[in-house]
């Protein structure tokens, strides 16, 4: 086994995999920029060492310096999380020439999956199911017109190297194709340096569902059950579960039997996802295969009992797969919710800053792994995910019940969550009904929010003035904690907001 | 002790003293039996005939949000003696308006010139934040009257980015 | 179904039941002493009231009180949680006197375990295994002496109405056995008011192990796998585990088939224990029924993936059973840890006081049942549980290992707890063998406690330094918002201990 | 900044100063490279050589504890310049001894008389707190001087129970 372990990452992942180590005896380096210094994955780690400046380029998209740390700590294996470094080959390649492990897949099997054209064309070859259209990228407007025709509209235009929807185009006729085609191709060009694009029947309002795998480096493949990821704004998954509501026994043995086809033929070992879409006739086709862990993988974790990042980190060491397929069991019901920094009230717009006040969820059926804590200020260098909120039950009703109600226990102060959007998304009819697609979200979003009773105003001016009496300067003795410069704002402003306040108790 | 208190727009007149078994409490002139305990900071428990609330205190950017359950309030406190008059919450489409920076972070993109018509809820600059490419749309219909925050430029909240006329 | 549920308990499991309340969607209410105002579960609940002085008598004893609250507030059943009033039969009938239902067994089933040698007569009939020994009060010293030398030394003199280890003596040969019997009555005169007093061939050295039982009102009986409650302190549980290392599935289901004979006989409902002595042979022995739900309750909702406080109320309000014996599935491995405010340094003292620092842990496979929180003072009138750490594992290894790196990260400042005890028993070589009975804590405390390594002296040096300049008055500002007198004593001094680092600024 | 610290009894000699880039550290007399920094009350985040350490502050009763991963640390500062001297911590048998209530309580039992003879580790009194009966015992070989907390009495921690003599 490993002896020491270099997380390549930052925030609730980070922390989650250093968790990991310490469960296994293994000890945890973590990697920090200039403002993740006091980040709650610097804190847990058992070492840390400064990478640069906040820009990812700079810091955790930086190979050289990362490698150079592994080295300076003596780390001999690497884990790459999510994002960031965890798809590139090039950086897999280069710590197996450094001598570090990379925990994840082969560069080779990450390179294939890599390009959705190359993965299409191979995967075709052992007959995983597609959605019509063309496995290569289109060489002339007059090439895709033709596919077009042939496979019949609508039709999604896509970028080879694409992905969260960039370079993305749904056509619904002949006459809009060319200028989408030119745009797609641009914009792929901007976001991926390649502009690649390819043809496919758009299926309209699919289910996104994805399946685990897991392979040792002995040939050994077994797949973990699906998750349920229609729920996306803007193209990110914002809400997972597992089981899909709508996956029966069979179809789950199916999909999974593909899935395991794809990561053999792939070549595959280590965690990994096949991603499909799934039309309304429950009809999968594949999608993509995500060469990483995934953010959701705790719903798969609480249906199965088994810890994946364990595993990963068993299976990068050497070890064989501790069980076969049929030993896997599937009981209950788990539901992820993804906690961003963003303003629901104000066209989702990210909002970092320090979080002056933090109430957490506990109790039965409720799992937290998160990467904020009260009196730390969330940067503005990175995506605006804090924490994920994991809620399991005997069925899907309990799930969403004991979900329910760790939301209400749940407060986040001092910056603008996402939490309110849950709460209407577990309350909404067609969710409850499981009737979810990816175009669930935006219709929800769309359709006038359900009247929030203001019957507490009158509470909430009694406690306004018991708040001025007997705690006029909160955020003041807070403010006077902040470790680094961005609190002093924050806690300045918030005071100005009570100074008044303070005034009052003179003059009565 | 009295105070002039607005929640979400509207005006309560709030008298509390602490009386020995807990609170002397009238609003609006009306006795509320109440007892209330700070839990802890920006924390507090209040009973009211038998129900409880826990009322959550943040304070973003310079309002002061109450939070009694799941519901957020937007709370003002004010000396009734003074006669400074109250900042109108009411948004008023006359005259030039100004487009502020929602968030810290970096002017990518300014996708109008200045002197252009521009319509209400037309996206007149994009700021990055937290790798979201955010567009900042106009309030009115109107002229940009000019851009404040230029492309490049490092914006901080509440920073003005561009004025409409 | 329930409109609305009175919690008649205090500390973590009303919490427990307070969001077990919500999940379903009742209304809950909560009531207190002059204490607990600020208590956890007053600020949970949806509503509130003051039952009176702390003293228990006064308020969480105090039926009348409590039926009145209920009454008032239109409650419409009311949840005992464990301990206080919980199997108190003579309150199970008031309550039905009230027309609030009891969630629970009915009096008479209650009547009939509550007196050890009652139940003893009734079991016997239903050939349910007992250590040999007499099933009524000891008449006399001499049918005492009789009954001994029969079942042969060493024997044990228990109270009939005993628990808590109260009213019991070892008796190693027949000398002894004259004083002890006249000390156990006397013992159990004072504690019970009852002198009644029976004698059993002494087990030395044996395992506690319980079955968890359910049942609904119409004759639907299942159990739900047992718990190893081996682990305990002057005969306090410290430490459960579910499943028992030693139990196997045959063992399990003879068990668990003797609990559900024990409970039919009983006219049993709702959820329910029955404990077994289990000797180095693995024969087990009747010992006692619980009629109420478990501290320990979440070890088996965490391998069964069942909520035990959603199906008592849903039984309680007159469902059935959902599903039956072959329906269990047992999966992966709990363990509980209960987290008093001791003193393992010394002597165990109790240790309440105000809590000025706490870090909680989360993340994979823990869950968390807490009636604290930063900023509380924890009253010196009630029983030291804080809170329950349970960690789950795919197997026991991966549990212990996961609770581990929880007690890790567990921080609670102000207070003594035992978390270090907790450390030491999870590294135990004979505990991770599983080689556990009710003498293992005291063998385990005797023994040199293992050297604590003080390596970290001069960090601890450096950080004393830091602190008095980065955060030299936080306990002051800490203090101010003290909502109870309590909190402010402990604030002052703190304080004082601080105070000289303040003063050294000004010198340099 | 200059500081005398005992640890666990043992002293050191601090000498701490904010560098532009983080600190100037000195322990006794030796130049260590550490960075740190503030992580939330009575937390902080050391490292050291690539180590990190996080340490918690408590204060229980007058004592200063501060936590290094699971370990404790009695922590004390001292004013160089003071001439006042330490309390000092190492137990003395001789002359009397007072037994201190170890937390707050009630006394239930009185079991030794005054002026009679105890052994070492004999119970003396019993205080009842959360449930519990909880024996004081003598910390010494002697003779009960005096019985301070009588039955019934409520005492806090800390408070004088007996003296043995």
């Amino acid at each position: 086994m490993f002896k020491k372990i270099l997380i390549a990452n930052r925030g609730e992942i980070a922390v989650r995999v250093i968790r990991a180590c310490r469960e296994l005896g293994i000890t945890s380096v973590a990697i920090y920029s200039d403002v993740d210094r006091a980040s709650l994955h610097v804190r847990k780690a058992d070492e840390a060492y400064h990478i640069g400046a906040p820009a990812a380029a700079e810091s955790y998209l930086n190979m050289a310096k990362i490698l150079d740390v592994a080295k300076r700590s003596g780390a001999d294996a690497i884990h790459p999380g999510y994002g960031f470094l965890s798809e590139n080959a090039k950086f897999a390649r280069a710590c197996g020439g450094a001598g570090v492990k990379f925990i994840g897949p082969s560069p080779v099997s990450m390179e294939m999956m890599g390009s959705k054209t190359r993965a299409r064309q191979e995967m075709e070859k052992v007959g995983v199911p597609f959605v019509p259209g063309t496995s290569r990228g289109l060489e002339s407007p007059e090439q895709a017109e033709q596919v077009a025709a042939r496979i019949g509209y609508p039709v999604m235009l896509k970028a080879a190297a694409g992905g969260g929807g960039k370079g993305m185009r749904l056509v619904h006729e002949p006459g809009e194709l060319r200028p989408a085609l030119e745009a797609a191709q641009s914009e792929a060009e901007r976001a991926f340096g390649d502009r690649e694009v390819y043809v496919e029947k758009a299926i309209v309002n699919p289910r996104h569902i994805e399946m685990q795998v897991l392979a040792d480096e002995y040939g050994n493949t077994v797949y973990l059950g699906e998750r349920e990821c229609s729920i996306q704004r803007r193209h990110q998954k914002v809400l997972e579960e597992a089981p899909s509501p709508i996956v029966d026994p069979d179809m789950r043995r199916r999909m999974g039997e593909v899935a395991v086809r794809v990561a053999k033929a792939a070549g595959y070992t280590n965690a990994g996802t096949v991603e499909f879409l799934v039309d309304r006739d429950k009809n999968f086709y594949f999608l993509e295969m995500n060469t990483r862990l995934q953010v959701e993988h705790p719903v798969t974790e609480l249906i199965t009992g088994l810890d994946l990042v364990h595993l990963q980190i068993r299976i990068a060491a050497g070890e064989k797969l501790p069980f076969g397929q049929e030993d896997i069991r599937i009981r209950g019901h788990a539901i992820e919710c993804r906690i961003y920094a963003e303003d629901p009230d104000n066209n989702y717009f990210p909002s970092p800053g320090r979080i002056t006040l933090l109430l957490s969820p506990s109790g039965p059926g409720i799992r937290r792994d998160s990467g904020m804590y009260e009196g730390w200020t969330v940067p503005v260098d990175y995506d605006p995910l804090l924490a994920k909120l994991i809620g399991y039950g005997t069925d899907r009703g309990q799930a969403i019940s004991r979900l329910t109600r760790a939301l209400y226990e749940y407060f986040v102060g001092g910056i603008k969550t996402n939490i309110s959007l849950f709460r209407r998304i577990l309350t909404d009819a067609d969710f409850q009904a499981g009737k979810v697609d990816t175009g669930y979200l935006d219709r929800l979003l769309k359709s006038k929010a359900p009247e929030v009773m203001g019957e507490n105003a009158e509470v909430a001016a009694i406690a306004a003035g018991i708040f001025a009496i007997l705690d006029p300067a909160s955020v003041v003795g807070n403010g006077n904690l902040s470790p680094n410069p961005g609190n002093k704002t924050v806690g300045g402003v918030a005071v100005s907001g009570w100074k008044k306040a303070g005034r009052f108790e003179a003059l009565d | 002790m009295l105070y002039d208190i607005t929640i979400d727009g509207k005006d309560y007149r709030l008298e509390l003293e602490r009386a020995d078994a807990g609170w002397r409490c009238r609003l609006n002139g009306r006795e509320i039996q109440i007892d209330a305990v700070l839990a802890r900071r920006d924390v507090l428990s209040i009973l009211i005939g038998g129900k409880a609330y826990e009322i959550k205190r943040e304070h973003i950017a310079n309002e002061t949000h109450l939070w009694v359950g799941g519901v957020r309030y937007a709370a003002e406190l004010r000396d009734p003696r003074s006669l400074r008059s109250r900042k109108g919450s009411a948004a008023d489409d006359k005259g030039p308006k100004k487009l502020y920076a929602p968030m810290p972070g970096k002017v990518v993109r300014v996708v109008v010139a200045e002197q252009q018509a521009v319509e209400a809820g037309q996206s007149i600059l994009v700021v990055e934040a937290m790798k979201m490419q955010n567009e900042i749309k106009s309030p009115k219909k109107g002229t940009l009257q000019k851009i404040v925050a230029a492309e490049g430029a490092n914006v901080n909240a509440g920073d003005v980015l561009a004025i409409v006329e």
